[in-house]
């Protein structure tokens, strides 16, 4: 939690100490807010999409697999938890879940068939993303070049790009761009996702997570990362908790005995599963193959239901009655 | 978009000087040929191996809409600097083969290259000492975008120019900067890299709309870029750059002789020239953002509202079909 | 009912109830006699089991009761609304005779003496219950509120899917337990608000906790005997909860000292035990009781009546309505191993675990005649067991006690089969 | 010389085996149970160590197992009899490896799977019902009239046209071998009859296990050859009948008996 802030106040206003980390962050740090430290790779990838085969294949090609290569050393590193500790848009969407919580509004599920399809999107989002600034310099398909409107198309419809300059005081990316046909629809469908955005978060926690091309573009490197998830699925009961406190709602982790890796890509890597699982030793993250966070009995009980260990110390009138 | 159209060319200002500038629109005869580079779509020319030139025109006329280019014979002896970001000078050829004075260089760097034309001519006791400057910034983002604030700077460096005019940077400008109708822009004018006052400075228009103002003491005055051409409302396109011309004039007591001529006047014109956007406001609406987001808000909130409150189904219906 | 009909009830009443004090304290003076070495801090569990018996329990503050039929009821909800929850699954010979006669033949003991202490109104406090739920675990059970017997205390039936891994059984039971919420409110007249049922959430997450550690600490040696064991899972109904923990945490204790001075409540070189099948409730505790006698030490159990009965846990993550009542429905639905529910393979991999965590010999399978579920899981069961190489004695028993010298023959020898191949 | 002796209490009779040091069975009897257990054991034991001169101290230890174990005061040590049944099948034969025992007794019928150890591994045992144990046979023979060491002969002449009886309840079983014999069926079809039922549901007694060569059959029954010759056709297998299959049961108990005391011996030795 507190690692969450910080990491959002770096990302957000890490520019007013001229912090710079790079340019291919795995995580939405977004550019459009000019005081941001540093820069989300989906911007990066999306600029160097937009080259012709023969500068991909030649002098721009290497560019590209640098800030690949960095991307993936700096995602390689803390996996997925990028997305459950760093990003902030996901910081965000975790303050709305907490307003609804106070105001006791209950939250949605997808129910496992639309779970399922929707899932998709995620990676029809990537793949746009990268072919629709190919189809800029490249003809695809016999397709005549894009537009450059359609530069950076994802970022147009990103609510990052709205929101994280909100932050700074900066409204300037809260607009309707007429300045033509392709503009226009690309800048409302921002303001219709950002919408989307703020109202699906409030109804369903990590809404926009699930739809997160980035979170898809993790899970192509999310195996040889160095930080993982792993479940040992003797120890499960399938008691569902895990599946319960899951905020994108993966029933992967409570019915899955089999296999041990359990960083699926919608999973944000927030270890919410391991504080709610009671069995010693059934969920655990580990760095490297040492044990970093263990699911256990002890920790379920002062955790989840803040049962300290004063209340199962025995009271002394009993013991003098025996 | 582009009009190399001649009309009856008044080769004089307002206040009665003549005014040669650079412009990078291409004469009609060019066209096909050159193609926009860089972010900041510099008219360019292919010089081999996917490497460009910039190509700038020379121009005469205090009027955008009516100026007309200098063919290669009328300007036979200018001198042409061409400055790079960095400062040092480089080398700027002017192609003879072609019909109109064309000046190309080649341009690696990033940030602001200053190209200059000098004339000198001596006229009624005047020498006259016009001056046609262009700031051509070069950017494209793949070349990252780093030390911004140094690669905007536009070296006020150069000795070799009579009379320079700049145009000031702002603080939030970057590598990505266009002018825009409305911005207010404001323009240095110095004369052997000193600040000049009371030069006049003269803003004109794309449509010939004109303006007049004074230097200050530092040598600074400052113009509101106006809009007067709207396109019509039915077709959605507010990207149209037009040029507007800056001319400063000054008038010194100066005497001297000039290629054996002498003269009781300095008369300087230096003129700059740049493209400027369409007033952001013009077509980045944040009210109709505001409103979209709040349609979408209601549609999408009350749409959750009404499903939860409505829905009788607790879990997906599983259809069943006659065949 | 005419006069004679009225007269042969209230004999029959009063006979089952005083079999049921004598039975209970055979079963009790067996426990605690016929075994040396006995754990003070079980004082108070012998003394809950027999206030139960003979139908004393404690109420202070009067509270009014709810009798739940089976451990799947969620007591969360009871407790929320201001009722006790006191499970009247029977283990009394003495009831299910009682029973009996009510009953097709083929009807297992539990379910008879069930009904039989219903009939006889053989509760175990003074007063009636508001009313009885019966979740549909199995068919029997379920079909109870139906038998034409005169019982005038109303009957809830509780519906439960006969899944649980689908998506739709989990919705169909959330909505079940919604309903219940309702219900008892409706019974009780009581709400049941956020802040009650957080309470009442918490209030049985201490005795759980308290339970899992006593759970925890039979995985090494065998602290305690598994008679023992079973008992105390067996009074949690039979007291107020509070008390009931602190005198759990406090055995605990106990057991953590005998456990570091190395005094084994059984010793750990007998055969390790562990019991599943039809559960053991007291005061039907022939089997544990029998395979301690013949030298063997039930180290864990697989019982709805013990293990089970605390051992899931609830984890909220909103502290609202709306997501507290599904997830202590996911308590009672998802990680129960009852064989009621098909597919059922969550009950091989616990009993599997349990072989592994608690290190045992052998497993004894109760199944109680007429019991289907449990006698057709017992294939399954002892198939996977077989292939795990884990000996499995298979008993078919009832609450009648005259079975007893077969079973002493069968869990001897099972124990010298155990005893000769360890 | 040692000797060890193994006593069998079973429901109808009591089997007592005498074994001398080099595990030689030296002497045995089987003797009504009774009503008193205690006593008929007693008496039986004495007569039998009479019988062949043996001293009551040079008996070091005594095994009893079977129902009535625990009420044989003099017993050293008790075993459970299926324990005991599957150590003297393992003695029975050397050529043999049995892997399964099929125990026919007075009141329960049993069967125990052991390894090659002749330890037992699983068992499976009757539930309470006399159906398929030696109880309904001896009821058969009175009703028939048959003595019930003529029932195996009576089981051959029948050839294979044997009837129907009942096989789930004893008590059914015996009114319909009344109707049947009232309509002029053959006793010896009949008998055939009882057997199969009394195979038939050992048979599905043995459904839950998978039975493993070789199948030693034991138990006072197994002195009947046509019970051996049903049960051999319900299981569709060949079936090893030890030369006494009565006392096989007592004999483990001696064995045992010795093992025991050799262990208690040494131990002793030791400290």
């Amino acid at each position: 939690m507190v690692f969450q802030i910080l990491a959002f106040l770096l990302l957000i206003y890490g520019g007013y100490l001229s912090i710079h980390i790079g340019t291919s962050i795995p995580t939405f740090a977004c550019p459009y807010n000019q005081e941001c430290p540093g820069t989300c790779y989906l911007i990066s990838v999306q600029h160097q999409a937009h080259n012709t085969w023969a500068s991909l294949f030649g002098f721009r090609g290497k560019a590209f697999l640098i800030s690949l290569l960095s991307f993936v050393l700096l995602f390689i590193v803390i996996n997925k938890a990028w997305c459950g500790y760093v990003c902030p848009l996901g910081t965000i969407q975790d303050w709305i879940t907490k307003l609804r919580n106070r105001m006791g509004i209950s939250f949605s599920r997808y129910d496992d068939l639309s779970f399922k399809r929707l899932k998709a999107i995620k990676y029809v989002l990537l793949v746009l993303l990268l072919f629709i600034p190919l189809g800029m310099s490249n003809s695809i398909f016999g397709l005549p070049l894009f537009s450059h409107d359609l530069g950076a198309p994802f970022c147009q419809i990103c609510p990052g790009r709205v929101i994280t300059p909100l932050f700074i005081g900066d409204t300037s990316q809260l607009f309707i761009d007429f300045t033509n046909t392709t503009t226009m629809i690309m800048s409302s469908l921002g303001i219709i996702v950002l919408a989307m955005f703020l109202i699906g978060s409030f109804f369903k926690k990590r809404f926009f997570c699930f739809f997160c091309p980035m979170s898809a573009l993790h899970y192509l490197f999310s195996r040889f990362s160095m930080l993982r998830l792993i479940k040992n699925g003797d120890n499960c009961t399938k008691c569902g908790n895990c599946y319960r406190v899951c905020d994108v709602g993966i029933k992967a982790i409570a019915e899955d005995i089999e296999h041990s890796y359990m960083v699926k890509d919608d999973c944000m890597m927030c270890f919410k599963c391991i504080e709610a699982c009671p069995e010693n030793d059934c969920l655990k993250v580990s760095f490297l193959t040492m044990p970093v966070f263990k699911s256990t009995e002890e920790g379920f009980f002062s955790r989840n239901l803040h049962l300290n260990s004063e209340m199962q110390k025995p009271s002394k009138t009993i013991i003098e009655d025996e | 978009m582009l009009f190399s159209f001649f009309i009856l060319h008044s080769n004089f200002s307002a206040h009665g000087s003549e005014v040669l500038w650079l412009t990078n629109i291409p004469p009609g005869e060019r066209q096909k040929e050159i193609t926009a580079s860089g972010m900041h779509k510099l008219s360019s020319i292919k010089a081999g191996r996917g490497k460009v030139r910039i190509v700038q025109w020379v121009t005469r006329g205090n009027n955008v809409l009516s100026s007309a280019y200098i063919l290669n014979s009328e300007l036979p002896e200018a001198e042409i600097y061409c400055y790079t970001p960095e400062g040092d000078l480089q080398e700027c050829n002017v192609d003879s083969t072609k019909h109109f004075k064309e000046l190309s260089f080649n341009n690696p760097l990033e940030g602001y290259y200053n190209l200059y034309l000098i004339r000198k001519e001596v006229r009624n006791d005047t020498l006259f000492i016009l001056t046609a400057k262009a700031e051509l910034l070069n950017h494209s983002c793949r070349n990252g975008h780093k030390d911004v604030d140094e690669k905007i700077q536009s070296g006020d460096h150069h000795e070799k120019i009579p009379m320079d005019i700049v145009r000031k940077r702002t603080r939030l400008e970057n590598l990505h900067f266009f002018v825009a109708s409305g911005d207010r822009i404001s323009f240095r004018v110095s004369k052997s890299s000193k600040p000049l006052m009371d030069a006049s400075v003269t803003f004109v228009t794309h449509q010939g709309w004109e303006k007049t103002v004074k230097t200050n003491r530092k040598g600074e005055a400052e113009i509101q870029v106006i809009q007067d051409y709207f396109s019509p409302w039915q077709d959605i396109n507010n990207r149209n750059i037009y040029n507007y011309l800056i001319i400063a004039d000054y008038t010194s007591q100066e005497k001297g002789s000039f290629m054996g001529e002498s003269y009781k006047h300095i008369h300087y014109t230096t003129s700059l020239s740049d493209g400027y956007y369409p007033s952001k406001v013009m077509y980045s609406s944040l009210s109709w953002a505001l409103g979209l987001f709040l349609l979408c808000s209601l549609i999408a909130g009350g749409g959750v509202v009404y499903y939860r409150n409505k829905r009788s189904r607790v879990y997906r219906e599983i259809r069943i079909t006659n065949n | 009912m005419n006069k004679n009909e009225n007269k042969r009830y209230e004999r029959l009443s009063a006979k089952s109830k005083g079999q049921l004090i004598i039975e209970s304290e055979n079963v009790l003076q067996e426990m605690q006699q016929k075994f040396e070495n006995t754990i003070p801090g079980m004082e108070y569990f012998y003394d809950v089991a027999k206030q139960y018996a003979g139908g004393q329990l404690k109420n202070p503050e009067r509270k009014k009761y709810i009798a739940t039929n089976c451990i799947q009821v969620p007591i969360e909800l009871i407790y929320a609304a201001n009722a006790l929850p006191i499970r009247i699954c029977s283990g009394a010979y003495s009831m299910s005779q009682a029973g009996a006669g009510l009953l097709p033949a083929k009807s297992c003991s539990l379910v008879n003496a069930t009904l039989g202490t219903i009939y006889t109104n053989s509760f175990p406090l003074a007063q009636k219950p508001l009313t009885i739920i019966t979740p549909t675990t199995c068919d029997q059970k379920k079909k109870l509120s139906e038998i034409p017997s005169g019982i005038d205390i109303p009957f809830y039936t509780l519906e439960m899917p006969p899944s649980k891994d689908s998506e739709e059984a989990q919705e169909y039971w959330y909505r079940s337990v919604k309903k219940l919420k309702g219900e008892l409110e409706r019974i009780t007249g009581n709400r049941i608000t956020r802040s009650k049922l957080k309470k009442a959430i918490i209030k049985v997450a201490q005795a759980q906790r308290a339970f899992r550690h006593f759970h925890q600490l039979r995985k090494e040696e065998a602290v305690i005997r598994g008679t023992d064991a079973i008992l105390i899972a067996n009074t949690f109904f039979y007291d107020n909860i509070d008390t009931w923990t602190s005198h759990l945490v406090s055995l605990n204790a106990e057991l953590e000292m005998r456990k570091s001075r190395d005094h084994n409540g059984s010793e750990s070189r007998y055969p390790r035990i562990l019991l599943t099948g039809s559960p053991s409730i007291f005061p039907n505790l022939k089997l544990p009781i029998m395979i301690e006698k013949m030298g063997g030490s039930i180290v864990a159990d697989e019982f709805c009546s013990s293990n089970r009965l605390l051992y899931d846990t609830v984890a909220v993550d909103e502290w609202n309505m709306y997501d507290m009542v599904p997830a202590l429905s996911d308590r009672y639905l998802k990680a129960c191993t009852c064989p009621c529910f098909t597919p059922n393979n969550d009950r091989e991999r616990k009993i599997l675990a349990y072989i592994k965590d608690f290190k045992v010999d052998g497993v004894v399978y109760q199944s109680f005649s007429g019991c289907q579920l449990y006698e057709l899981e017992s294939l399954r069961i002892s198939a996977v067991l077989e292939k795990e190489n884990v000996p499995m004695l298979y008993v078919e028993t009832d609450y009648s006690p005259d079975d007893k010298g077969q079973l002493a023959t069968r869990t001897e020898a099972f124990i010298e089969s155990i005893k000769n191949n360890l | 010389m040692d000797y060890f002796t193994g006593i069998d209490i079973g429901s109808t009779a009591i089997k007592i085996a005498i074994i001398d040091e080099d595990r030689k069975l030296v002497a045995w009897k089987v003797a009504p149970t009774g009503s008193k257990f205690n006593e008929n054991a007693r008496d039986a034991y004495n007569a039998l160590i009479q019988e062949h001169n043996i001293r009551l101290p040079e008996v070091q230890h005594i095994v009893s197992t079977g129902y009535g174990r625990r009420l044989y005061k003099s017993a050293d040590d008790t075993v459970s009899e299926i324990t005991a049944n599957a150590i003297g099948a393992s003695t029975v034969s050397h050529e043999h490896s049995i892997r399964t025992i099929i125990n026919i007794g007075g009141q329960d019928s049993k069967i125990i799977k052991i390894n090659a150890q002749g330890f037992v591994q699983n068992f499976i045992m009757n539930d309470k019902c006399a159906a398929g144990t030696g109880r309904f046979l001896e009821m058969a023979s009175r009703n028939l009239e048959v003595d019930i060491d003529q029932m195996g002969e009576q089981h051959k002449r029948s050839l294979n046209r044997s009837l129907t009886v009942n096989s789930t309840c004893a008590v059914f079983a015996e009114t319909e071998i009344i109707s049947l014999l009232a309509d002029g069926n053959k006793k010896e079809d009949i008998i055939a009859g009882i057997h199969t039922s009394i195979a038939r549901r050992i048979a599905r007694l043995a459904g839950r296990t998978t039975i493993q060569d070789d199948v030693l059959f034991d138990g006072g029954t197994a002195h009947n050859s046509g019970l051996i010759e049903a049960l051999e056709e319900e299981f569709m297998r060949d079936f090893i009948v030890p030369e006494l299959p009565q006392i096989t049961t007592a004999v483990g108990a001696a064995y045992m008996a010795m093992d025991l005391f050799l262990k208690k011996n040494l131990h002793q030795t030791v400290s």
